[in-house]
């Protein structure tokens, strides 16, 4: 039987370690950078909404927002995705940690799923950020639509996002498909190009 | 064409995907085969308004009950299937 | 000297900047503003192009898009661009256009003879002959034919700019920045609407510019400058120049196509050639404008004979003299406008001819002050050798009058701009007082105003534009405000149109109606002569509006000459539909930026670069890339790797990324329930940590799907799919949850992307993984039996799911881990296993081991099996109601004599048998009667060291020992097999549980 | 059988070209009359697209049942025959099929003789890409069955392909291509002539063509059909054959027939015409897109369909840049060259994406149905089999399989296994 002290521990890699970065140029008109935060999927056992409400207001001390918006606490960020449902964001953590937390909290009522994993998140920042997002995302950016504590699920570039603004500037995140990162993230900077970009990797990657 | 999905507002078409006559209800287990043959073959298929199942598998994953006519593509309504399914069970009950 | 024809001042062009192109070889100059036609017409060349069947000499007809002659190969070599209207493209320094459609040049062009036989190339002529010898079509006239037809050249290389696709919102799109769009935009953008006004040319402000017009007391011109300026200013208006709206869809959506680097000689780094725009849109305005009508008379397509507002662009905003002895003639009186321009700027008028009987006060007032004589009658022909020297008069009094001139300005009324009324299916109606087809049902949320709507007049176009703004916006949801001052007052000069209907002129010559497609008044004639009388057998059968232009300047008096044949009215036969694009649109800017490589994202594995490192061949499947063989060193070609990476597995251990698998989390009280709905057998009394094989089913009774599914707790399963099937399956489960059983406590989740899973195969593979799998978690034979389902930690602590699954046939496990670790996953396996000389393996060889293993896969679950073909059957439970049950025990779905799963084996050992051989008994014709089934999947069994494989086969079950033909007659191949059961390794399973 | 028909002074030739051109182009007939409905027929085929008006050829060609009337809602060719991408073949799988297509095949190779009318049958051969092993595969299956029908087929690699597509893109393709199949026979037709081919074809036997004449009801008295309500009237028939394409299903709603159908836009494009760029007909599955081009000059393509029911002969944007898309992904030199228009048909998808030529439970009233995105290429047999039908009761050899029955049966012909999912055929 092998020794579990020689056992190696895992490095976690970067699903866009692939990218080359632009060469900068000019203006950096939009900087990219990529993001690890905690995701968890939560629904509402049937049957158990209110009660899901109840233990979340109790628990985090936030409520619950409707499909398309976004609620925080202190450290968590509800995204309301579909009826019922949501992504909870959380600071990067180790794998399973936040699904673990909010299965304590919240028990019977919810079904978790980790999709830390599942997912890569890039950050979009800069004054072009919204002309970038015009080729990319079929959506109505106008902050009057989509201003603060929005989040929508869409097809941009023919792949499956989803897209919420961070606060109230020019700052969005967008949440792919891990393994669609790489392809994605070269639209991404190809739309950026006119604009100047620039890209900032997770140096450190995702928690080990 | 732009389906204002419930859940999330309007969207394009490229984010859904379109399964058909959203009228038929799944016939029970024990019913008789010409039933099943019309509920899986035969379709509704009218010149005018239309109630259709669509998914919206690029945004909230939920399944749609759209009216829409079929000459003109104008849109009536669109609503949760579930909910459709719900009223549906409701009504024949 | 250049630009002899260059007025001394004016225009909306740079005299600060010239700019050299090159036409056919010689190189000009122009100035920035130009246009290639206006730079032309300064430098006094007519003869631009030969038309499509006859090779006639052909000149500028127009300054728009309606343009149908003058058509050149823009650029050249893989940025050459067939059949550009030199009326639209802005001349940039370095342009080089040619002349197509003629050989061996554009003076001399030899196919002109076929002018002469014209009669015999008359409209239909091809149905009616080349049908004898039957087989000559093909290898003499179609080539022939098609040889001397088209157009231009397609670039000979691939396109080497690139091309973008953006989307925009606004609340009001206005269409057209002429006098009316500027209003609506400008009434639209006071009410606090977000506007985007888009101007197909480079310029906006429509016929603001190309008319001497007076609004407020201010030269038209500037008025537009001074609004446009305004409109800019606002923070809500998007104004887009260059940008043509080409096609309205459903919801409000329209395509625009913006020409962002036309005009340069190469893009700028990093910008796209064109930028195709989805503008959705709350409410749109239409203001398109209107094109003029050329007459029909006979040699209307000389060079030199132009249309009458065209004229004015080119004297007015392109401060060109199109000639310099003109003639008008008109059945309207907006030429009279021409009339005074061509004076100004220094070109004889030798007369204004027109049919109509009695000239308006307007008409005479202004020949009056440009001293032009009026003649009433008609152009009969016009003649000249390769441009247009005279036109021959046939006055009122019959008499035939000869006028040397250049240049004829000439103006059949207008054609309102509504191409994009009709997009959705709008039918346009013909109104008799204006002589033109106008609007009828419009789109949803569209509004027109202007000369789109057919009705005239400058003042009336501001007012209508403003209010369709207004109007706009207010169904948009804005409170109206007082329209600004510039829309408000109007004062203008004097608008009159005063049009009278002169379809045709029965004179001398070929009078042309489509100049493109050469479709003549004769062919209109013809086609009613045959029976082609609709106007859409017209169009077919003659080709009238089916070139470029799509009859912009020629449907509307084909038809009304059909009409006159054919004694209705122009009402009563109606207008051909139109299409999308408004104008033609590159397929480049259609596509953006997904081809090549980016035509469809690629979709990696976690294992990917790890895979690139070691050598692997990728393969598609579906969006992924997945490793198909792992090649070494000495290795030539596929086969090597994978017999070699079989025998490893076999012998040892190896490992395959099997992450693609779809990987749904079923969560929930009702998850057991709702998998027995789903999967034809059964799943309530699978036990916690145990997994699963599960078939699903269409509602119609053929095989959906299949895979493993394994249940971690009291209410938690992880289902797989196969890679093909997981976006089908998982939007299935939805509708199953969603619509079908839609009270159940069940959630789906997919987890595909967020573990890494990996298959660990071989005798050796526990030993691999016990190196690390955390201490804790006892995985031996007893404790983790085949089937065994769990979650662990390994390499101290990292969190992983176990199952043990077997496709290979032999010991084998699925790990699965976040997926971020999924590469060092991989290292660390092959680090633990260098011991046993552990492997990675492709597809290449995991199609191998599960065709020993008679596995179905693709070929096999191909959407037309059932259960009983695969010999499944016994996974149909009878005890519950699950899709797909009643219609699979359809007699048909039963027979027995269906093809069903077989395995064979080559009599000849060294024979290769492929997939697509057909099975035909041994000594029966090669024919569809005798065919049985087909060989579905063929692999190299290096156990057995021949080729097998699997087929589908009438009444398989019972004919093993059998032998048939394997008939491959498109490989050349025809072998004999032997059909045997389809499990040729370990038939007992011996090795999957030890 | 019926004599040949045209004769003496009514025959398209050369020398009556020439003749007529001396003269002005004033002695042509019309291609067909202008017939008013006659107050009852022997058979009234419904649908004065290709398939209604072979049919009533065939009818009076080869069954003497010449007092026939087709009835077209709109002005001939109106249809599909008139929209779309002009591409027949015989490439077909399964057994139900293959036959059928390759009697068409057949018949197009005879048909200008025939029927005197140039069609511009054109075999110029079509080449289907495939972009793995595994769809390799699968073509070598097609490609075998049809060589056991005696049709001919050939297996390329991707050197083959290069051969005859040096423009496809080989270097830098999402989707490398690996080969494809061929069909040399296979090819493109001049499609409104062969409406209009058909119609004079028809006419001239005695058939009457009635266009602008919609059919609103469809009469019955105890079961069996008596004539149809129209636009123009009633018309009395004891046999009546629907071909109606992608409105059957409104037709055989005038008899209380539901059927297994349902109606969807499909989209077609042409580019500006272009001297001879491509000499065969190319599919590219893996893109949705497929292209030839006419002799006129443009590039005809198209791809999937729209994937909604629909009876509005258009359809959206999407679909649009996908088809797009995949021609810039296959022959990336198109990229400068110009859609010129684009337009849509309204196709009737058949559960199985295979069709119906069979009786109906109304006696006298017959059903061709289910062409799907594939029909013209059937054009000349489905008019021969759907005449042989009404002629004499009994399915024509070659169209055995093509039941109404086969959905209840489970009988079905699904050579893409998709299923009873009409959008995905
Ligand atoms: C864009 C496009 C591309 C295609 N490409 C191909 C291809 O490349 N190869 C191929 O083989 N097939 C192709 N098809 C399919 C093919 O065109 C059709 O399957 C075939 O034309 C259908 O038969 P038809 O010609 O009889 O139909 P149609 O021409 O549609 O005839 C049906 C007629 O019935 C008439 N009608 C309907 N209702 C009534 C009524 N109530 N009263 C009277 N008349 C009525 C209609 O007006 C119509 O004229 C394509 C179709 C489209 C739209
Ligand atoms: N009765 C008539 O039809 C008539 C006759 C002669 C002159 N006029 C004069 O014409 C002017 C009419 O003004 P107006 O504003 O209606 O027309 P306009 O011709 O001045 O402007 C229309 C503008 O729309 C643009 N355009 C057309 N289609 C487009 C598209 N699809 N996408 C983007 N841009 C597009 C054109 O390039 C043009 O700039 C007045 O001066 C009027 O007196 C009218
Ligand atoms: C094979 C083929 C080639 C075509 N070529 C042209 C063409 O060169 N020019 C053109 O304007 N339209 C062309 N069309 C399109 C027709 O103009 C028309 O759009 C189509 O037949 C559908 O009719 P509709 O648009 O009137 O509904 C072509 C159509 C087909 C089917
Ligand atoms: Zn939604």
């Amino acid at each position: 039987m092998a020794n579990p002290q020689s056992a190696p521990s895992l490095a976690a890699v970067s699903a866009v370690a692939a990218l080359t970065a632009p060469a900068p140029h000019g203006n950096i008109g939009v900087a990219i950078s990529e993001i690890v935060p905690s995701i968890v999927s939560l629904a509402a056992r049937a049957g158990h909404q209110a009660d899901l409400a109840a233990a979340i207001a109790a628990s985090a001390g936030a409520t619950l927002p409707p499909p398309g918006h976004i609620s925080h606490s202190a450290d968590l960020s509800f995204l309301g995705v579909a009826p019922g449902r949501w992504f909870v964001i959380a600071p990067p953590a180790p794998p399973a940690l936040l699904e673990f937390t909010l299965r304590q909290a919240l028990g019977a009522y919810a079904t978790l799923t980790d999709q830390t994993d599942g997912r890569a998140v890039l950050r979009i920042n800069g004054p072009a950020a919204v002309a970038t997002l015009a080729k990319l995302v079929p959506l109505d950016l106008h902050p009057s639509v989509f201003g603060a504590g929005r989040v929508a699920q869409t097809i941009a570039s023919h792949i499956n996002i989803m897209i919420w603004r961070n606060g109230a500037g020019q700052s969005f995140d967008i949440a792919v498909f891990r393994g669609f990162a790489l392809s994605f993230a070269e639209s991404l900077i190809a739309s950026a190009a006119e604009f100047g970009v620039s890209f900032t990797p997770n140096l450190e990657g995702p928690a080990p | 064409m732009r389906i204002n999905c419930p859940c999330c507002g309007e969207r394009s078409l490229e984010e859904f995907t379109y399964l058909g006559d959203a009228r038929k209800t799944r016939p029970a287990g024990d019913a008789a085969a010409d039933v099943w043959v019309d509920y899986v073959y035969l379709r509704e298929n009218p010149g005018g308004r239309h109630s259709e199942f669509w998914y919206h598998g690029s945004g909230c994953q939920s399944w749609l009950v759209v009216e829409r006519d079929m000459t003109t593509h104008a849109i009536f309504g669109v609503k949760f299937a579930r909910d459709a399914a719900i009223a549906a069970v409701v009504h024949t009950s | 000297m250049t630009q002899l024809f260059r007025v001394p001042n004016g225009g909306l062009i740079d005299r600060e900047t010239a700019v050299q192109f090159a036409f056919d070889g010689k190189s000009y100059q122009g100035y920035a503003g130009d246009t290639l036609a206006s730079a032309l017409l300064a430098n006094g060349v007519r003869l631009v192009g030969r038309s499509f069947k006859y090779h006639r000499p052909r000149g500028i007809l127009s300054a728009g898009a309606e343009e149908p002659n003058a058509l050149c190969e823009l650029r050249g070599g893989a940025r050459r661009e067939p059949n550009t209207r030199m009326t639209t493209a802005e001349i940039f320094d370095g342009l080089c256009a040619n002349s197509q459609n003629r050989y061996p040049s554009l003076n001399f062009d030899l196919l002109a003879v076929i002018s002469l036989a014209g009669p015999v190339f008359s409209a239909g002529f091809y149905y009616k002959t080349f049908m004898w010898p039957a087989s000559f079509w093909e290898k003499l006239y179609e080539p022939m034919i098609r040889r001397a037809a088209g157009l231009g050249r397609a670039a000979p290389a691939p396109d080497p700019d690139t091309y973008e696709k953006a989307t925009a919102f606004c609340d009001v799109l206005v269409i057209g920045a002429g006098a009316a769009g500027i209003a609506a935009a400008l009434a639209a953008a006071h009410t606090g609407a977000r506007v985007i006004l888009c101007e197909e040319d480079f310029v906006a402000g429509g016929r603001l510019h190309a008319d001497r017009r007076q609004i407020n007391g201010y030269a038209a011109s500037q008025w537009a400058d001074t609004a446009l300026a305004d409109l800019c200013a606002l923070p809500n208006v998007t104004l887009m120049v260059r940008t043509a709206v080409v096609a309205v869809y459903d919801g409000g959506t329209y395509a625009a196509l913006q020409r962002v680097s036309d005009h340069l000689i190469t893009p700028l780094p990093h910008q796209p050639r064109q930028r195709l725009w989805r503008i959705v849109a709350k409410h749109t305005v239409l203001a398109a404008g209107a094109i003029e009508r050329p007459l029909v008379f006979g040699g209307n397509d000389k060079p030199g004979v132009m249309l009458a507002g065209s004229v004015r662009t080119y004297i007015n905003r392109f401060a060109v003299r199109p000639g310099t002895r003109a003639v008008v003639f008109a059945n309207n009186d907006d030429a009279a406008r021409t009339v005074a321009d061509l004076a100004e700027s220094g070109i004889t008028v030798v007369a204004f001819i027109d049919p109509r009987p009695a000239a308006s006060e307007f008409l005479r007032a202004s020949l009056a002050t440009s001293r032009v004589p009026l003649i009433t009658g008609v152009v009969d022909h016009a003649s000249g050798f390769s441009k247009l020297s005279a036109v021959h008069v046939r006055t009122e009094n019959g008499k035939l009058e000869t006028l040397s001139c250049d240049l004829l300005a000439m103006s059949g009324g207008f054609m309102p701009n509504i191409h994009l009324t009709t997009h959705l299916g709008g039918k346009p109606v013909w109104q008799g007082d204006v002589a033109a087809f106008v609007p009828g049902t419009l789109p949803p949320t569209m509004l027109v105003a202007g000369a789109a709507t057919g009705e005239g007049g400058l003042a009336a176009g501001i007012a209508q534009g403003a209010r369709a703004g207004a109007d706009a916006a207010h169904s948009a949801g804005f409170v109206p405000v007082q329209f600004p001052a510039a829309i408000t007052v109007l004062c203008t000069d004097d608008d009159a149109l005063g049009f009278a209907p002169l379809w045709h002129v029965d004179g001398r010559g070929k009078a042309f109606i489509d100049f493109q497609n050469d479709v003549t008044a004769t062919d209109v004639k013809l086609a009613a002569v045959e029976g082609f009388r609709s106007v859409e057998h017209l169009k077919r059968y003659t080709t009238l509006g089916m070139a470029t232009d799509q009859g912009k300047t020629a449907n509307v008096n084909g038809l009304a000459l059909m009409a006159e044949i054919t004694e209705r009215t122009i009402a009563q036969t109606g207008t051909t539909r139109f299409r999308p694009p408004y104008a033609p649109v590159a397929i480049g800017a259609l596509a953006g930026h997904h081809r090549g490589a980016h035509f469809r994202a690629t979709r990696l594995t976690p294992t990917h670069a790890w895979a690139t490192g070691q050598g692997a061949v990728f393969t598609d499947a579906g969006q992924w890339k997945r490793a198909q063989y792992f090649p070494a060193a000495a290795e030539t070609d596929w086969l090597d790797a994978t017999i070699r990476e079989v025998r490893s597995v076999r012998a040892s251990v190896g490992i395959c990324d099997v992450t693609t698998l779809g990987k749904i989390d079923i969560q929930g009280a009702d998850a057991a329930e709702f998998l027995e709905h789903v999967y034809t057998n059964s799943w309530k009394n699978l036990a916690i940590g145990r997994a699963r094989y599960g078939l699903m089913l269409r509602e119609d009774g053929f095989v959906l799907d299949d895979g493993t599914t394994a249940r971690l707790s009291d209410d938690r399963y992880i289902m797989t799919t196969t890679t093909a099937n997981a976006a089908r399956v998982f939007q299935h489960l939805e509708f199953c949850r969603q619509v079908l059983w839609s009270g159940y406590d069940v959630h789906l989740i997919s987890a595909t992307e967020a573990w890494a899973q990996i298959a660990v195969a071989g005798p050796r593979a526990r030993e691999v993984l016990r190196k690390l799998i955390d201490p804790a978690y006892d995985i031996s034979n007893e404790a983790f039996p085949y089937m065994a389902a769990g979650e662990v930690t390994l390499c101290g602590g990292v969190m992983g799911r176990l199952f043990r699954l077997s496709f290979s046939g032999e010991l084998a496990y699925e790990i699965a881990v976040p997926a971020r670790f999924g590469q060092a996953l991989a290292e660390a396996l092959m680090a633990a296993g260098d011991e046993f000389s552990i492997t990675p393996y492709g597809l290449e060889a995991l199609a191998v081991m599960r065709i020993e293993k008679g596995h179905a896969a693709g070929a096999e679950l191909n959407g037309t099996t059932t259960a009983h073909d695969l010999g499944l059957a016994k996974l149909l439970s009878r005890k519950k109601d699950f899709v797909g049950r009643v219609m699979a025990e359809r007699p048909a779905l039963t027979d027995a004599a269906r093809p069903g799963l077989v395995g064979f084996r080559p009599l000849d050992t060294t024979a290769r048998v492929r997939g697509g051989a057909q099975f035909l008994p041994p000594t029966a014709d090669a024919t569809a009667a005798n065919a049985q089934g087909h060989v579905t999947s063929a692999a190299f069994s290096p156990h057995l060291g021949q080729w097998i494989g699997l087929g589908l086969l009438t009444n398989g079950a019972t004919r093993h020992g059998e032998v048939l033909r394997a008939y491959d007659p498109v490989r050349g191949n025809d072998t004999q097999v032997e059909i045997v059961p389809p499990v040729f390794y370990d038939v007992q399973g011996t090795r999957l549980h030890g | 059988m019926a004599k040949s028909p045209q004769s003496g002074t009514d025959r398209y030739s050369i020398f009556t070209v020439l003749r007529e051109a001396l003269r002005g182009h004033t002695g042509w007939r019309p291609a067909w009359r202008e017939a008013t409905p006659k107050p009852r027929y022997d058979v009234i085929i419904v649908g004065g697209g290709g398939h209604g008006l072979a049919t009533a050829y065939y009818l009076a060609r080869r069954h003497g049942i010449t007092n026939v009337a087709v009835v077209e809602k709109g002005w001939l060719g109106s249809g599909n025959i008139g929209r779309n991408t002009t591409i027949i073949r015989s490439n077909y799988m399964l057994p139900g099929n293959e036959p059928f297509y390759e009697h068409s095949m057949k018949l197009w190779e005879g048909l200008e003789q025939d029927i005197n009318y140039n069609a511009m049958v054109s075999q110029r051969g079509i080449i289907n890409l495939c972009h793995s092993d595994a769809q390799r595969d699968a073509y070598a299956r097609r490609g075998n069955a049809m060589r056991l029908h005696g049709v001919d087929s050939v297996l390329l690699d991707a050197a083959g392909v290069k051969l005859h597509l040096p423009m496809l893109d080989f270097t830098n393709a999402r989707f490398p291509i690996v080969g494809g199949l061929m069909q040399p026979r296979a090819g493109t037709v001049r499609h409104d002539a062969v409406a209009w081919g058909y119609a004079r074809a028809a006419d001239r036997l005695g058939v009457d063509i009635i266009q602008n004449c919609e059919v609103t009801g469809i009469r019955r008295e105890a079961g069996r059909v008596v004539g149809l309500e129209t636009a123009r009237g009633f018309i009395g028939a004891n046999r009546v054959g629907l071909a109606c394409a992608g409105h059957s299903s409104r037709v055989a709603e005038m008899a209380d027939l539901r059927l297994p159908i349902e109606s969807h836009a499909l989209q077609a494009f042409v580019t500006e015409g272009i001297k001879p760029f491509i000499d065969t007909v190319v599919t590219f599955g893996a893109g949705h897109f497929y292209i030839s081009q006419s002799d006129k000059g443009g590039l005809v393509f198209g791809g999937d369909i729209d994937g909604y029911n629909s009876y509005a002969q258009r359809g959206n944007l999407p679909t649009v840049e996908d088809v797009c898309e995949g021609g810039m992904a296959l022959m990336p030199q198109i990229g400068r060259l110009r859609l010129l228009r684009s337009w849509g048909g309204i196709m009737d998808m058949s559960m199985d994406g295979s069709p119906i030529i069979d009786r109906t439970p109304v006696d006298g009233l017959f059903l061709n149905a289910g062409w799907c995105y594939g029909g013209f290429k059937a054009t000349p047999a489905s008019g021969d089999c759907f005449a042989h039908l009404i002629a004499t009761g009994q399915p024509h050899k070659v169209a055995t399989a093509f039941r109404l029955d086969r959905f209840a049966s489970g009988r079905v012909i699904d050579e893409k296994g998709m299923g009873a999912q009409p959008n995905l055929h």
